[in-house]
């Protein structure tokens, strides 16, 4: 395992500090329980939005606290979602009084945790709703799975959700919001890599030098299927293709393309990555109104990418464009 | 009496048990962490010491002196240290375990058949997972059956909790060729086949700890 | 060799390809010979900055035209300098009439190549001033080598000298502001792993699982030393050690820390080792006033990280703060 | 006459060997970046033959009708194709030759002597290499010499670029044992000693295509 730490057990803790040193003027970081907080906040009389997951998919989710984002962010243990108190206590620093909106990754234990969280934050007279997000593709939806996991299509949602909740919006209101950006965006994933966990210290699989994993997941988990490593448009054409026939996205469609970067992928292959899948989109029609790529949404150092696609109208692009002033993503302030 | 011992077991008896799973989780940390590789993220060893390690300091700080404050040390400690899914569920199962004894300060064959099977029940409700879905249910759903008929049979605390570990530790073996259709495991679909689950797995270790201690009792 | 492209020899081609369809609002990309401009350039009366060098450094040097930063930036093939033909075009495409500056990283290929445009700029009657920077405290400095190389430092150069040009500075201030940023900052950097060149298709060196190269450069040269890895503290110590001692910094100094991802570090490690130099520094009463961290000069997918410091005074912050709004770079704005 | 031949060499004979020069590169493109890689930034063998492919797809296109402008053919797309520190040093000495070289509508041997002294003469203005830094003036600066001597000794064409080739050769081995004090390679200090400098490889390479194909004019 060749990482620069000091010792696997105390990774998330040195990381938060130096989040803490870094953006001083963005955000606070609480520690025992350990989450993030927007500095300024809370906000009186805003919606908060609160979100949170295992660590080691940085920038996810301090990345994006502060204004015209997360009011606050929950960090794990590396890739182990947070536990309830560290919840509730985010959930009691972000309220302003207009409610908390939980954003969720459809993760069996980030469900259970952010539950418990909820029913706590219940009890303290905070209102809470959550939204559960679970736009990877390559993961069949039936009842006989945890369901389909929330993977780059957060990064999207958390923005469009944060900035209705910036514009006044009201609880339901940003509810709503947040289901429609859920319930229009789809992606799916791919590794050259796998990643290797601090604490366990071994790769979470193996791959030999020709091949490659589709439909990965965030967490190092093995993905659909194992294959020979191909070309770009090839890997495009393969993940696009599952992405857009599932919704499906059609003709004509506004769209924003994010190409997001594993932690390890250079932004080189993730421009070329993304100027294959504008090819294959520009072949059926689709529009891309709007687009990101990079690495926004990681497993620790794996190399691979997942692309996703949002179906916008007027008002999510809107919302996308609307200001924002975080670490990860800074725009029109 | 400090100890569990073949007809009842007190608080005493209950922290001795805890202490022991907490070494057998600890010992058997990174053959959890490897089964969790191969279908989940990596993390399931990891994340039970993390936890039983927390317990054992609570512990250390301080024994509480019912069973029942006992199991409910450790829940809040599980759910506050685990994260996962693990956390929640563990922690809910020693929830129920402790309010479904809440009253007693020694617990008898048939309140140890009670406390298991209020844990289990509290799994199945977090996690919604059915039998043979591959998780820790398939551990504990025949612990709990194998409990009850030993307590029924007239066993005592050593034989009821010899029969549930023995029939958890086949459970998570035959979990090896199911299909997971719950938790993380469930994305591989197929690929999920072969592998033994890690939850079912930390669950057999642990009520092999509790027998193991409780054969060893006076 | 694993990498998300079609073909090794038009990697470059294809993702300027995806840089100019994503970033369309900020930079317009020409082809034959390839160069980027602002898409809101040339700016009449305005210094005009060009930089430059191998591709692979990614988002160096594209990643940073637009307002606020770079007028053009000369993509040369994977980590080999650009010629004079593109230098010039892109020279020419800047130019707003207040002259240009050639901001070059101390490379044998890039001083000559940029050399050879500037006579042949001149030629056409455009005022072209060369700034260099040589960083790199990981050469040694003599008449026996080609000087140090251009390494992390150029991203707070970058910043510092398009503000001054973009306040209004002439040719000569923002030359001189920009000799005083390359007086000003030292850095040193390492790896873990190598990266490989695409056409070449083999790692640029090897290490062993239990190795780090330390003093390596970013284009996969080998470093210093080869050494056991160490602990992240260890590894800053070593790294910020020789950084101070070579300017030097001293108690009361007020600085900027930068530490750069070399492309395939995860950010939960930078900000690890960010915290590891904080510590460092505060021992020696040396101050951090601003900071930078993150994959901002890159090697390909290198694992490392280079660790740079900028002694500040109150204009080079207030050049430091002011708006930029690049893909890789943006605030206020 | 359309080829090099022994006591003189036109346009067409400087095609040929530029074209041959263009084969040669390609031929061991793999071992000059792989050169490069060990002391250097692994892209000369890549430059070169990016280089002089270009120059081929410009001869194709037509074939300029002195040596000077075939030589100016091959600086001119040489500094606009290849880049890196080789692309303008070669750059430079095929462009200097060519001004050296001017008026010559056939390159007898002291003419080819006095192009490679210009050529050399221009990487060392533009490098500013001294003999022993390790660089491709550890190639130019023997075969130039040689040359010299050669034509001196009354030598024909093929006589001249062969001595030019045989020195470079071993020049380009000579470097082996020097510590590099120009170029990439400087920054590895006494890292760099033990390797064979790329550029005084692709050096010699080129003068051996050139001695081939006057050996074989008629
Ligand atoms: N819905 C569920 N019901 C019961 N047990 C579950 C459920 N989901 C997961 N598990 C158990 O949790 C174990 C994984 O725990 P752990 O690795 O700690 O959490 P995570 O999957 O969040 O990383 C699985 O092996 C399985 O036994
Ligand atoms: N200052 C110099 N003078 C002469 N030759 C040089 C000089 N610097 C570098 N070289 C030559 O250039 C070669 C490297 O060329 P190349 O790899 O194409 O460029 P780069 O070093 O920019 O990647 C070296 O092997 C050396 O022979
Ligand atoms: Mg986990
Ligand atoms: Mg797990
Ligand atoms: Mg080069
Ligand atoms: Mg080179």
């Amino acid at each position: 395992m060749k990482k620069i730490i000091n010792d696997p057990t105390t990774v998330v803790t040195e990381a938060l500090k130096g989040v803490a040193l870094a953006h001083a003027d963005l955000v606070t970081v609480h520690h025992d329980p350990d989450f993030i907080t927007r500095a300024d906040g809370p906000i009186q009389g805003k919606v908060a939005i609160v979100s949170g997951g295992g660590s080691g998919h940085e920038p996810l989710a301090g990345g994006y606290v502060g204004p015209g984002g997360l009011d606050a962010a929950v960090p794990g243990a590396v890739f182990t979602s947070p536990t309830p108190d560290q919840i509730l206590a985010a959930t009691q620093a972000a309220d302003g009084g207009a409610g908390v909106v939980h954003l969720v990754l459809n993760y069996t234990g980030d469900i259970l945790n952010f539950e418990t969280a909820a029913e706590l934050a219940d009890a303290e007279d905070i209102n809470v709703q959550a939204v559960v997000i679970d736009d990877d593709v390559a993961v069949k939806d039936s009842t006989w799975t945890a369901g389909r996991r929330g993977v780059g299509g957060a990064i999207p949602w958390y923005k469009i959700t944060c900035a209705a909740a910036a514009r006044g919006d009201d609880l339901d209101a940003v509810v709503a919001i947040s289901k429609r950006v859920v319930a229009n965006v789809r992606t799916m994933g791919m590794a050259l890599t796998p990643c290797t966990v601090p604490h366990s210290g071994e790769p979470s699989f193996t791959l030999a030098e020709d091949e490659m994993e589709i439909g990965i997941g965030v967490h190092g988990e093995p993905g659909r299927e194992r294959t020979k490593l191909t070309s770009a448009n090839e890997i495009v054409a393969t993940l696009l293709g599952s992405v857009v026939e599932d919704l499906p996205f059609e003709r004509g469609d506004n769209t924003l393309l994010f190409v997001n970067g594993m932690g390890g992928t250079p932004s080189i292959e993730l421009y070329l990555a993304y100027n294959a899948a504008r090819e294959f989109l520009a072949e059926r029609g689709i529009e891309v109104t709007r687009s990101l790529v990079g690495n926004y949404f990681t497993s620790l150092e794996m190399q691979g990418m997942s692309i996703s696609l949002l179906k916008l109208d007027d008002e999510l692009t809107e919302l996308w464009d609307a200001p924002i002033n975080t670490a990860a993503m800074r725009r029109g302030v | 009496m400090s100890e569990a011992d073949r007809t009842s077991c007190d608080a005493a008896g209950v922290v001795a048990g805890i202490r022991a799973v907490a070494a057998t989780i600890a010992e058997h940390k990174v053959e959890l962490t490897r089964l969790d590789r191969d279908i989940g993220d990596g993390d399931h060893g990891e994340n039970m010491a993390r936890g039983f390690t927390a317990v054992l300091a609570k512990l250390d700080a301080g024994e509480p002196d019912t069973p029942s404050a006992v199991l409910k040390l450790v829940a809040s400690t599980l759910i506050s240290t685990v994260g996962g899914a693990a956390g929640p569920l563990y922690g809910t199962a020693f929830l129920r375990a402790s309010t479904a004894v809440k009253e007693a300060t020694t617990l008898d064959p048939q309140a140890i058949v009670t406390a298991l099977t209020a844990g289990r029940d509290g799994v199945v409700a977090r996690g919604k997972a059915e039998l043979e879905d591959k998780t820790m249910v398939d551990a504990l759903t025949p612990a709990v059956n194998a409990a009850r008929a030993a307590a029924d049979a007239g066993g005592d605390v050593a034989a009821v909790l010899r029969a549930a570990a023995n029939d958890a530790a086949m459970g998570a073996a035959a979990t090896i060729p199911l299909q997971a259709r719950k938790g993380r495991a469930s994305y591989l679909g197929a690929r999920s086949i072969g592998h033994q689950d890690p939850g079912a797995t930390s669950t057999a270790y642990l009520l092999e700890a509790l027998a193991a201690v409780a054969e060893k009792a006076p």
